[in-house]
C-alpha cells in the first residue's frame, strides 16, 4: 500500500496532525506546520514532474499511479487512487496554498487548535483530489467541509457564529443531495448481473447508467458539487462564509475548497453521465451564466473588502462551471486552468485582506485609502492581484478567461450553426462582457482603497509586510505569473484527459438538449 | 420434556449466572465490601462479554421449545452488541452508583438492569409471541423501576409514572392486536402466523397489525408514540437514561425486524412498509423539530435519540441482509456515540449538577479532554467522517436504497435533508463548547472519576475505529448474508 | 339460544373502550391503573375466546393469557409503588398535575 | 534574417522593466535614469539596424524580383495551443509597416526618456518621486508597444494590446495621490476595455469562421483574392471570399458576418484611438506626466488603432461596408476634436484634441483608401501622417512639457509671451505648429496633402469636410502658439526666477525632433509603405515626394491652412477683445466646445445613474434580501414549526396517550383505505 506515492497525500496531513498534537509551544507547531506543507510541495512537484515523464514515455492509462485496496469489500467500497494531469494540477493547488497559508497565519491565536483543524481540512482536500471511488472521494469531500465550522466560528471575524452556521449547512445540503446521487449510482454502476462498484474509471467504462437514471442523478450530483461551486442561486454561503473567516481559511476556503465542487463536477457528473449532461447542460448554463455577471455586477457595489472578492469568487467561479458546461475541449481546459488561476489569484487577494485587516482593523474601503504610500507592498501585490483578476496578460486570469471564452465561442458557434440553439453563443457573449466588469470593480477598489491621498491619518503609523507575509505573496504572485507566462505548459498537462474515448461527452456533436427544450433554432 | 433445551440459550444462562454472583455478592457480603459492587458488577460482566463474544464463532442455528426460542450467529452477534453497550454503561455508572445518595440501593440497580437486559434477550430471541411478551414486559417493568431510581428527585418519579402508565398503555394496545392476529391466524408462533395470514389484506389484520407496531415503536421511541421519552430521559437518572436510548432501543429494533420479517412477511410487506414509511418520515422530522429547541441536554439528546431511531428503521424498510446489516451496525456505532455524549452529560452533572445547554459555554477553555469527547459524539451523531457515525448513516442509506423503489429514493431524500437539521442542532452543542464565551459561571475545571475516563475512552475509541477499520462492518455483513433471520425472503 | 363468539367480543372491545376512556378522562392515578386493568382483561377475554372457540385443539390462548394476567399484577404493583412515592413527594396524585416536564 | 536583434528589441524592455521595477529603489535615481535611457538607446540601434535592413538591403526575404515588399516571421513561438487548429503564437513579423513602427516608437521612446531625466526634477534638481518606477513603466510600454506592431497574429496582438493599456494605466495613475490623475487612469483603463471586448468578440469571429489567427494568412488569401477582384475578374473573388460565405450564419442582423467582425474590431481600435464616442478617456489621461502623453497620448499608443485597421486592411477591403463606417466615424471624430481644440485653455487639452483629430485624419485615409485610386494612396498617406504625426506631435507634447515645466502651469493664461524668455522652446513649438497646420515643407504638408488627395479621389465630400478640418487644425495650433509667446509681455515678478530654457536633457530632444519634422516629409514612403508591397513610383529620389504632388488640391490646402494661421494671427497676435467678442456672440456654441460637447456628463450618467443605480445596487440588494432571504427563511421556518408544534408534548400523559391512540388508529385506517 505505501508503494504508492499518493497515499502519502494523506499520510503526510496524518502524521502532520499527529505532530501538531504533540507540539508543545507555538514555534515547534510552526516547524511543523511549515516542513509538512513543504514536503507535500515538494512531493506534488516531484509527482508533476514524473507523471510527465511518464507521459513522455507513453504511459497511455487515463489514471497514472493507480491503486486499490480493500475496504468496505462486502459493498465493493475499495480505497481507490489515481491521477490525471488534471488532479496533479489540483493538488500542486492545493500543497501551495496550504503552504502560503500556514505562512499567511503566522501569529493566529491557538495555534494548536487552528492547525489541526486546517490540516484535517487539507487532509480532506488532498484526499478528494487523489481517490478515485466515489465513497473514499464523498468521505474525504465532506472531511474538508466540518473543520470550517470551527475554524471560522472560532477565529473568524464580525457575524461569525452566523456565517459559520450558514456556511456549514448549505454546504451539507448540496452534500446530501450527493451523497443520494452517488448512492443512486453506485447502483446502476453495472449492467445486470455483474458486481457493482464505485470505482470512477469502471462505472465510465460500464456506463450502465440508463438514460432515466442520469437524467435523475445528474442534476443531484451538479447541484451537490455546485454548491460548493457557489453556483447561483446557492451562493450565498459565500459572501458571509468568506467575510466572516480567517486569513487562511478564506484562503484555503476559496483558493481550494471552492474548487473541490467544480472538480467533482467535472469529474463526476459530467464524467459519469455525458447523457444526462447533454440534455440538461442548458439549465445550468442559465444559472452559471447567470452567476458569472450577477457576482460581477454584485461585487460593484460592495464596500467590505472580503465581500467584494466573494462576489468575485462567484463570478469566476461561476465561469469554471459555465466552461465544463460547453463540453468542449477547449472550454473544459480553459476550467481547469480557470481553477487554478482563481485559486491562487484569489488565496492572493485573501492574504493581501487579511494582511491589510490585521492592520488597518477594517475591511470598509470607505475607511481606507492612500496605502499606497504607507504599505507599498503590500498595496503592490494587490495592484498585481487585481490585474490577474481583471485578465492582465502575463498573469493566471488572462489564460484561462480566453482558453474558456474561445472554447465557448467555438461550442456556441457550433450549435448556432447545427441548429441547435443560440443559448451558449448568448451565454458566452454575456460571460465575455464579465471582463469590462471585473475591471470596474478591481479599479475601484484599488483607487479607492490604495491610491489617491490617505484617508485615516492614524494608519500612517502602519508598518508593511513582515517578511513572511512577504514570503507567502511572493510565492502566490510567482506562480500566478507561472501560469500565466507558460500556459501551454499546464494545457498539456490536463489536454491527455480530454480525449472523445475517455471523456464521452466529447463525441456529442448535437447538442439537442437546448433545441428541443428552448426551440431556439 | 427435554431439559437439555436449556442449553441453547447459552447466553441467556451467562447472564442469570451473572445475575446471580451480582445478587449473592450484594446479599451476603459485609457491608463494607459492599463499596466494591460496582466494580464486582463491571468485571464479572465483562468477562461474560468476553466469553460469549468467543463463543460467537462456534455459535450456529439452532432453535428450543419447538421452535419458541431460537438463536444463530445474527442473533449473538446483536446480543453481544447489547453486551458491550451493557458494560460501557456499567462503567460509566459506578461513579453514580457509589455517590452516598445511592450507596444502598446499588445492587438493586445492577439487578434490574441485568434482568431487562434478559428480556431484551428473549424479546431478540423469541419466535413466538407469549416468548416475546415476557421478554418485552421484564424489558420495560424493570425500567420503570430504575427510572424512579432517584427517590430525592421528583423528576425521577414523574418520569417513572409516565413512563409506567404509557408502557402498560401500549402493551395492551399490542396485546390487543395480538389477540386478533391469534384469532386470524390460530397461532403465536411466527412462521405460523406467516403461513397463517393470507395474500390479500383484511381490515381486521391491518388494524392489529398497526396495534403490534405501536407496540414495539413505543419501546423504539418512533413518532406518535414517542412522547414518553423526552419527559423520561430528562427525569431519569443519566445512567438510566442511556441505558434506555441505547441498550432497549436496539434490542426493539432488532426485534421489530424479526418480527416484521418472520410473522408478516412478503405477504405483508406491502402493508408494513406503508406504515413504516409514514413512522420513518415522522419520527426523523419531528424528533429533530423538538430536538433544535432544547436547552436540557439530556431532554435534547433525547429528541436526536428519538430522531436517531427513524435512521435505523431505515434498516429495517430496506428488508435486505444489507439493511440488517447497516442496522445492526448502525446500532453499535450508536451505542458507541450516545454513550460517549451521555458519558461527558453524566461526568458533568455528577462533578457540577449542571445539565443544561448553556452551562457548557467555555467548556473548551476549561475541560477539553471532555469537551472534545463530547464533540466526537456529536459529529459522529451527526454523521462526519472520519467518525463511525458517518459509515453507519452512509450505509443504513445505501442499505435502503438497495431496494431499488422510486418511494424509497424519496425517503432517504427527506432522511437526508434531515440529517442537516440534525447537524444544526448537533453543531449548537459543539458552538456552546467551543465558541461560545459568554458565561458567568463557566464549569471550572475538574477531574473525572477514572471509571468515567475510563468509559469514556472506550466511547472515543470506538467512535475513532469503528468505522475507519472496516472489519467491523464486513464481518456482520457477512455473517447476516451467510444465514440468519434473512434466509427466509 | 347458543351463544356466538360476538357475544363475548363485543363487551371485550367495550370494555377495552371503558378502559381507554378512563385513561384520559380521570383524574386519580388509582382510576387510571384500573382503567389500565380493564384494557388488559379485555385482552385476556379475547385471548381465551379465540381459543375456546376458533382453536379448540391447543390451549395458546389460555396459556398466553395466564402469563397476562400476571404479567398485569405486576404492572400494577410497580405503578401503585411508584404513585405511593409521588404521593409522598408531591402528596397529590392528580395525573393532571404531573407535568413539570414538557415542551 | 536572424533572431538576435528582434529578441534584444523585444526582450531588452521587458529586462528593464523587471530590473528597474524590482531593484529600483535601491539605486539612485541618476543611475536609474541612466540605465533606462541606456536600455532603450540599445533597443533603438536595434530597431534601426532591422528597420533599415528590411527597407534598403534588398535582401530577397523582404523585397522580390519586382520590388513587391515581403512580410517575413523571424520567429514564432507556440505559447497557448486553443485547439489544433487555433494557436497562439508569440512571434516578430516584420513588414513595411510593422518596421516604420519600430522606428518610430523607439525614436520617441528614447527621445522621452531622455527628457524625463531633466522632466523628472524640479528646478532644484529634486528628483519626483518614484522616478525609478517611472522608467520601469515607461520601459514596460515600450515593451508592450513593440509587441504589439510585431505581432504576427490578432491574437499576439490582442495581448500587447491590453499590456500597453494596463502600462498607460500605471503611467497616467503615476502620480497616484491625486485623486484626479487616479480617477484619470481608471477611466482610459474602463473605457478601452469596453472597446477591448467588441475587439475581443471580433477575433473570436474571425477566427471562427478563418481557423486561424495569423495575419499572414488572413491577409495573404485576401490580399491575393483582392488583385483577382481587382485585376482579373469578379467571380474568383468568391471563392476567397467563401471562407466566410459558406454557411448559414453568414449574414447576422443584415450584415455578414465579416462585416460584424471588423466593425467589432474596429471598436476596439476606437477604444485606443480615441475616435468619438470612445474619445473620453484622452483629454483626462494628460493627467500624466507630460513626456507620457508625448509618448503614449500623442506618438504611439494613440495611433495603435489605425495601425490595427492597416493591419487588417486586406480583410476590410472585402468588406468595404466597415471601411465606410470607419470613414464616417473619423470624419465626425476629426471635426469635433478640432471644434473642441479651438476653445480649451489648458495647453495640454488643446494638443490631446489635435490628436483626436490628427489620428481621425488618418482613420478617414484609411477609410477612403481603395485599390484602385493611386494603388491605395489613402494608406499609404494614412501611414506617412502616422509617422510624421507621430515626430510633430510628441515635439510639441515635448515643448508643452518644457513650458509647463518652467511655468509650473498647464494654462496659456499663465504663460504669454514667453518668446523672448525661452527661445529654443519657441522656434520649436513653431516648427511643430508649421508641421501640423501642413506649411510646405514641413512634414505635415505632404502627409496631410496625401491624405486629403485620397479624399478626393474617395469623394468630393469628405475631401471638403476634412480640407475644413485642416484649416481648423491650422487655427487652433497657431491661436495655441500666438497665445502662448505673444498676446502680451510676460509679468515677471523676480528676475531670478524668470522662465528660461531647460537643461540640455530636454532642449536636445525637441531640436532634434523638430529637425526631423522639418524633412520628415520628404521621406519617399510610397516606395517603402503600401497596401500590397508593390512601390507607387519607379524612381526614387529625395524630391519624389515634391514631384508626385497632387498640385491642385496642395495648392487649395496651403491656402486654406495660411489664411486660418493669419485668422489666428489677427485675433491672437496682441491682446485684443476680438476672442471675447466672438465668444459672446456665438455663447451655445462657444459653451459647447468648451464642455466638449458634454460628452462626459452623458458618461457619468449612464456609468452612475443607469449602470450603478439600475443594475449595480438593485442586483446586490436582491442577491442580499431575496436569494439570501429565501436561504435564511427556509431556517426561519423550521425553527417556527419547531415552535408550534411544541404543544404535542404537553407534559401530560393522557395527551400522551390521546395521541398514541389516535396515531394508531390514523396508521392502521389510512394504510387499510389506501390498500383495500
Amino acid at each position: 500500500m505505501f508503494d504508492n506515492i499518493l497515499i502519502y497525500f494523506v499520510v503526510i496531513p496524518v502524521l502532520m496532525l499527529a505532530g501538531v498534537a504533540l507540539c508543545k509551544n507555538v514555534k515547534q507547531i510552526r516547524a511543523v506546520a511549515v516542513v509538512g506543507s513543504l514536503a507535500l510541495t515538494a512531493l506534488s512537484v516531484y509527482l508533476l514532474l514524473d507523471y510527465l515523464h511518464l507521459r513522455h514515455v507513453g504511459a497511455t492509462a487515463q489514471m497514472l499511479y493507480t491503486g486499490s485496496w480493500a475496504w468496505f469489500t462486502p459493498l465493493n467500497i475499495n480505497l481507490s487512487v489515481g491521477v490525471d494531469g488534471i488532479s496533479i494540477a489540483m493538488i500542486l493547488l492545493s500543497s501551495i496554498i496550504l503552504l502560503t497559508g500556514s505562512f499567511a497565519s503566522w501569529t493566529i491565536a491557538q495555534p494548536k487548535e487552528f492547525f489541526l483543524w486546517l490540516i484535517l481540512l487539507s487532509t480532506g482536500v488532498f484526499g478528494f483530489f487523489i481517490s478515485i471511488d466515489l465513497f473514499t472521494m464523498f468521505m474525504f469531500y465532506e472531511v474538508a467541509l466540518i473543520p470550517m465550522y470551527l475554524l471560522i466560528g472560532v477565529w473568524g471575524s464580525g457575524n461569525k457564529n452566523y456565517s459559520a452556521m450558514k456556511l456549514t449547512l448549505m454546504l451539507m445540503g448540496g452534500s446530501a443531495f450527493l451523497m443520494l446521487g452517488l448512492i443512486g449510482i453506485y447502483y446502476h454502476s453495472a449492467p445486470e448481473g455483474q458486481p457493482l462498484t464505485w470505482n470512477l474509471l469502471e462505472i465510465a467504462r460500464n456506463g450502465a447508467i440508463s438514460e432515466n437514471w442520469q437524467l435523475f442523478l445528474f442534476p443531484m450530483t451538479f447541484v451537490g458539487f455546485g454548491v460548493l461551486g457557489a453556483m447561483f442561486p446557492f451562493h450565498t454561503w459565500s459572501p458571509d462564509g468568506h467575510a466572516s473567516a480567517p486569513t487562511a481559511v478564506s484562503m484555503l476556503h476559496a483558493g481550494v475548497l471552492m474548487k473541490l465542487g467544480g472538480y467533482g463536477c467535472f469529474r463526476v457528473a459530467i464524467y459519469l453521465m455525458p447523457y444526462a449532461a447533454n440534455e440538461l447542460a442548458w439549465i445550468f448554463l442559465i444559472l452559471t451564466g447567470i452567476s458569472v455577471v450577477y457576482g460581477a455586477f454584485s461585487a460593484c457595489v460592495q464596500t467590505d473588502l472580503k465581500y467584494i472578492n466573494a462576489y468575485s469568487s462567484v463570478s469566476h467561479c461561476g465561469l469554471v462551471l459555465f466552461a465544463i458546461l460547453m463540453l468542449n475541449t477547449t472550454a473544459m481546459s480553459g476550467a481547469i486552468m480557470q481553477m487554478l488561476s482563481h485559486g491562487l489569484m484569489t488565496a492572493l487577494f485573501f492574504a493581501l485582506i487579511g494582511m491589510i485587516y490585521g492592520r488597518t482593523h477594517t475591511r470598509d474601503i470607505r475607511q481606507m485609502g492612500g496605502l499606497m504610500q504607507i504599505m507599498p507592498y503590500l498595496a503592490v501585490c494587490y495592484v498585481i492581484a487585481g490585474m490577474a483578476s481583471l485578465g492582465l496578460p502575463g498573469l493566471s486570469g488572462f489564460v484561462a478567461e480566453m482558453t474558456i471564452f474561445v472554447g465557448s465561442f467555438q461550442q456556441g458557434m457550433t450549435d448556432y450553426l447545427a441548429g441547435a440553439g443560440s443559448l451558449r453563443l448568448v451565454f458566452t457573449i454575456i460571460a465575455c462582457c464579465s471582463i469590462v466588469i471585473t475591471a470596474v470593480y478591481i479599479l475601484r477598489v484599488v483607487g479607492k482603497l490604495l491610491l489617491g491621498p490617505v484617508y485615516d491619518d492614524h494608519h500612517r503609523e502602519l508598518t508593511d509586510a513582515t517578511w513572511w507575509e512577504r514570503l507567502s505573496t511572493a510565492t502566490l504572485i510567482i506562480c500566478v505569473a507561472a501560469i500565466g507566462c507558460f500556459p501551454n505548459f499546464f494545457i498539456n498537462l490536463i489536454k491527455f484527459t480530454f480525449s472523445p474515448e475517455i471523456f464521452s461527452v466529447l463525441n456529442f456533436t448535437q447538442h439537442s438538449g437546448i433545441a428541443s427544450v428552448l426551440g431556439m433554432n | 420434556m427435554d431439559y437439555s433445551q436449556f442449553l441453547a440459550m447459552k447466553q441467556e444462562i451467562g447472564l442469570l449466572i451473572v445475575f446471580l454472583l451480582v445478587f449473592l455478592y450484594d446479599t451476603f457480603m459485609p457491608k463494607k465490601a459492599l463499596n466494591a459492587t460496582a466494580g464486582f458488577t463491571c468485571v464479572v460482566f465483562a468477562i461474560y462479554t468476553l466469553v460469549s463474544f468467543c463463543c460467537l464463532s462456534a455459535c450456529e442455528t439452532v432453535s428450543a421449545f419447538s421452535g419458541m426460542y431460537t438463536t444463530g450467529p445474527v442473533m449473538s452477534t446483536i446480543k453481544n452488541i447489547l453486551n458491550v453497550g451493557v458494560l460501557i454503561v456499567l462503567i460509566q455508572a459506578t461513579q453514580w452508583a457509589n455517590s452516598e445518595f445511592q450507596i444502598m440501593r446499588r445492587g438493586e440497580f445492577y439487578e434490574l438492569l441485568l434482568l431487562t437486559l434478559f428480556g431484551m434477550y428473549l424479546m431478540i430471541s423469541a419466535r413466538h409471541f407469549l416468548l416475546f411478551v415476557i421478554g418485552l414486559e421484564s424489558a420495560s417493568l424493570p425500567l420503570a423501576a430504575m427510572v424512579a431510581f432517584d427517590k430525592q428527585h421528583y423528576e425521577s418519579h414523574e418520569a417513572a409514572i409516565k413512563y409506567i402508565l404509557t408502557a402498560v398503555f401500549s402493551s395492551a394496545v399490542f396485546m390487543m392486536g395480538l389477540s386478533f392476529v391469534y384469532g386470524l391466524t390460530g397461532s403465536l408462533y411466527f412462521t405460523d402466523i406467516y403461513a397463517g395470514i393470507g395474500a390479500e389484506h383484511s381490515v381486521m389484520l391491518i388494524m392489529a397489525l398497526a396495534f403490534v407496531i405501536s407496540g414495539i415503536g413505543f419501546k423504539l421511541s418512533l413518532v406518535p408514540f414517542h412522547l414518553w421519552t423526552a419527559d423520561v430521559y430528562q427525569g431519569a437518572p443519566t445512567s438510566v437514561t442511556s441505558y434506555l436510548s441505547v441498550i432497549s432501543k436496539g434490542a426493539a429494533a432488532f426485534a421489530f425486524l424479526v418480527i416484521l420479517v418472520q410473522a408478516f412477511g412478503l405477504a405483508y410487506s406491502q402493508v408494513w412498509e406503508w406504515m413504516l414509511y409514514a413512522l420513518i418520515i415522522l419520527t426523523i422530522t419531528v424528533g429533530n423539530l423538538f430536538a433544535i429547541r432544547q436547552r436540557n441536554m439530556k431532554r435534547f439528546l433525547a429528541f436526536s435519540s428519538v430522531s436517531q431511531a427513524g435512521y435505523i428503521m431505515l434498516g429495517v424498510i430496506a428488508f435486505n441482509t444489507t439493511g440488517l446489516a447497516s442496522m445492526m451496525y448502525y446500532i453499535l456505532v450508536y451505542i458507541f456515540s450516545n454513550l460517549a455524549a451521555f458519558g461527558v452529560i453524566g461526568a458533568i452533572e455528577n462533578a457540577t449538577g449542571k445539565v443544561n445547554m448553556d452551562d457548557y459555554n467555555g467548556l473548551y477553555k476549561t475541560n477539553p479532554k471532555l469537551s472534545f469527547a463530547m464533540m466526537l459524539a456529536m459529529f459522529s451523531l451527526a454523521g462526519i467522517p472520519p467518525f463511525a457515525g458517518f459509515f453507519s448513516k452512509f450505509f443504513i442509506f445505501t442499505g435502503a436504497i438497495q431496494q431499488g423503489s422510486t418511494a424509497i429514493y424519496v425517503l432517504v431524500l427527506i432522511a437526508l435533508i434531515n440529517t442537516i437539521i440534525s447537524l444544526y442542532y448537533y453543531l449548537l452543542v459543539v458552538k456552546a463548547m467551543f465558541i461560545n464565551t459568554e458565561n458567568e459561571c463557566v464549569i471550572p475545571t475538574f477531574r473525572s472519576s477514572c471509571s468515567e475516563r475510563l468509559g469514556l475512552w472506550i466511547t472515543v475509541a470506538g467512535i475513532l475505529l469503528l468505522g475507519i477499520v472496516s472489519f467491523f462492518y464486513n464481518s456482520i455483513l457477512s455473517m447476516t448474508s451467510s444465514g440468519g433471520i434473512m434466509i427466509d425472503l | 339460544m347458543e351463544l356466538t363468539m360476538l357475544y363475548y367480543l363485543i363487551p371485550s372491545l367495550f370494555m377495552f373502550c371503558c378502559g381507554v376512556y378512563g385513561f384520559v378522562t380521570r383524574k386519580n392515578m388509582i382510576a387510571i391503573l384500573i382503567s389500565l386493568e380493564l384494557m388488559l382483561n379485555a385482552v385476556d377475554i379475547n385471548f381465551v375466546v379465540f381459543n375456546r372457540y376458533l382453536f379448540p385443539g391447543n390451549m395458546e390462548g389460555m396459556f398466553f393469557t395466564l402469563f397476562a394476567i400476571a404479567i398485569a399484577a405486576a404492572e400494577t404493583a410497580l405503578a401503585i409503588a411508584i404513585i405511593i412515592n409521588i404521593f409522598r413527594v408531591a402528596s397529590d396524585i392528580d395525573v393532571r398535575e404531573i407535568n413539570k416536564m414538557k415542551f | 534574417m536572424d533572431v538576435t536583434l528582434p529578441i534584444i528589441i523585444l526582450a531588452l524592455p521587458l529586462f528593464m522593466f523587471l530590473f528597474l521595477g524590482l531593484l529600483g529603489k535601491y539605486m539612485s535615481h541618476r543611475l536609474a535614469g541612466i540605465l533606462g535611457t541606456a536600455g532603450m538607446g540599445i533597443t533603438l540601434i536595434c530597431a534601426y539596424t532591422v528597420a533599415f535592413t528590411y527597407f534598403f538591403s534588398g535582401n530577397p526575404d523582404f523585397i522580390n524580383a519586382e520590388g513587391e515588399r515581403l512580410q517575413q516571421i523571424v520567429f514564432n513561438v507556440t505559447w497557448l495551443q486553443f485547439t489544433p487548429s487555433l494557436v497562439l503564437r508569440l512571434g516578430f513579423l516584420i513588414d513595411p509597416i510593422s518596421s516604420m513602427m519600430l522606428v518610430v516608437i523607439t525614436t520617441i521612446s528614447f527621445m522621452v526618456h531622455l527628457y524625463s531625466n531633466g522632466y523628472m526634477r524640479d528646478h532644484h534638481g529634486v528628483w519626483e518621486k518614484g522616478f525609478q518606477r517611472f522608467y520601469a513603466f515607461l520601459s514596460l510600454f515600450s515593451f508592450s508597444m513593440l509587441g504589439l506592431v510585431v505581432a504576427t497574429n490578432i491574437f499576439q496582438m490582442y495581448i500587447f494590446w491590453e499590456l500597453v493599456g494596463a502600462s498607460s494605466y500605471l503611467l497616467i495613475g503615476f502620480y497616484y495621490t491625486k485623486p484626479s490623475a487616479v480617477s484619470a487612469s481608471k477611466k482610459a483603463f474602463i473605457v478601452t476595455r469596453f472597446a477591448d471586448l467588441g475587439f475581443l468578440i471580433g477575433i473570436l469571429i474571425l477566427s471562427f469562421y478563418a481557423g486561424t489567427f495569423d495575419f499572414t494568412h488572413l491577409t495573404s488569401v485576401a490580399v491575393e483574392g483582392l488583385n483577382h477582384v481587382y485585376q482579373v475578374s469578379e467571380g474568383t473573388a468568391q471563392n476567397i471570399l467563401s471562407i466566410f460565405a459558406n454557411n448559414p450564419a453568414s449574414t447576422f442582423m443584415g450584415a455578414s458576418v465579416l462585416t460584424w467582425a471588423l466593425v467589432l474590431i474596429f471598436m476596439g481600435g476606437m477604444g485606443k484611438s480615441a475616435m468619438m464616442p470612445l474619445h473620453i478617456w484622452l483629454p483626462d489621461a494628460m493627467e500624466g506626466p507630460t513626456p507620457v502623453s508625448a509618448l503614449i497620448h500623442a506618438a504611439t499608443m494613440v495611433v495603435a488603432g489605425v495601425y490595427l485597421v492597416a493591419r487588417l486592411f486586406p480583410l476590410y477591403l472585402m468588406e468595404t461596408a466597415a471601411l465606410d463606417i470607419i470613414v464616417v466615424v473619423g470624419a465626425l471624430t476629426a471635426f469635433y476634436a478640432a471644434m473642441v481644440a479651438c476653445v480649451q485653455v489648458d495647453i495640454k487639452r488643446v494638443l490631446a484634441f489635435s490628436t483626436i483629430s490628427q489620428i481621425a485624419f488618418m482613420m478617414v485615409s484609411l477609410g477612403v483608401a481603395r485599390p484602385e485610386f493611386h494603388h491605395g494612396l489613402g494608406y499609404m498617406a494614412s501611414m506617412f501622417h502616422l509617422f510624421t504625426h507621430a515626430m510633430f506631435k510628441a515635439l510639441l507634447f515635448l515643448c508643452a512639457g518644457a513650458l509647463i515645466h518652467a511655468i509650473g502651469s498647464n494654462d496659456y493664461t499663465a504663460m504669454h509671451g514667453l518668446r523672448k524668455y525661452m527661445p529654443i522652446t519657441h522656434v520649436t513649438f513653431l516648427i511643430g505648429c508649421l508641421a501640423i497646420a501642413g506649411i510646405i515643407p514641413f512634414a505635415g504638408f505632404f502627409s496631410k496633402d496625401e491624405i486629403l488627395t485620397a479624399c478626393f479621389g474617395h469623394s468630393i465630400f469628405w475631401y471638403i469636410w476634412m480640407s475644413c478640418v485642416a484649416g481648423l487644425t491650422a487655427f487652433y495650433m497657431f491661436r495655441l502658439y500666438f497665445l502662448i509667446f505673444w498676446w502680451k509681455e510676460h509679468k515677471v515678478h523676480d528676475p531670478h526666477h524668470a522662465p528660461h530654457d531647460q537643461p540640455w536633457t530636454m532642449t536636445l530632444p525637441l531640436v532634434i525632433l523638430a529637425v526631423v519634422s522639418c524633412f520628415a516629409g520628404f521621406v519617399p514612403f510610397g516606395n517603402l509603405v503600401t497596401w500590397n508591397g508593390h512601390p507607387m513610383f519607379e524612381s526614387v529620389s529625395f524630391l519624389t515626394n515634391l514631384e508626385n504632388l497632387d498640385w491642385s488640391v496642395a495648392a487649395i490646402s496651403l491656402t486654406v491652412a495660411v489664411v486660418a494661421i493669419l485668422i489666428a494671427m489677427k485675433m491672437y497676435k496682441t491682446e485684443n477683445e476680438l476672442p471675447a467678442k466672438m465668444r459672446n456672440a456665438l455663447p451655445a456654441l462657444w459653451d459647447w466646445c468648451y464642455h466638449r460637447f458634454y460628452w462626459d456628463e452623458l458618461y457619468m450618467f449612464i456609468t452612475h445613474r443607469i449602470i450603478f443605480g439600475l443594475v449595480c445596487k438593485p442586483i446586490a440588494w436582491f442577491d442580499r434580501h431575496i436569494i439570501d432571504g429565501t436561504m435564511d427563511s427556509f431556517a426561519t421556518l423550521t425553527n417556527k414549526a419547531s415552535w408550534s408544534i411544541r404543544g404535542l408534548q404537553s407534559g401530560n400523559v393522557q395527551t400522551y396517550v390521546w395521541i398514541y391512540l389516535i396515531g394508531v388508529i390514523l396508521l392502521g385506517s389510512i394504510t387499510a383505505i389506501c390498500l383495500i
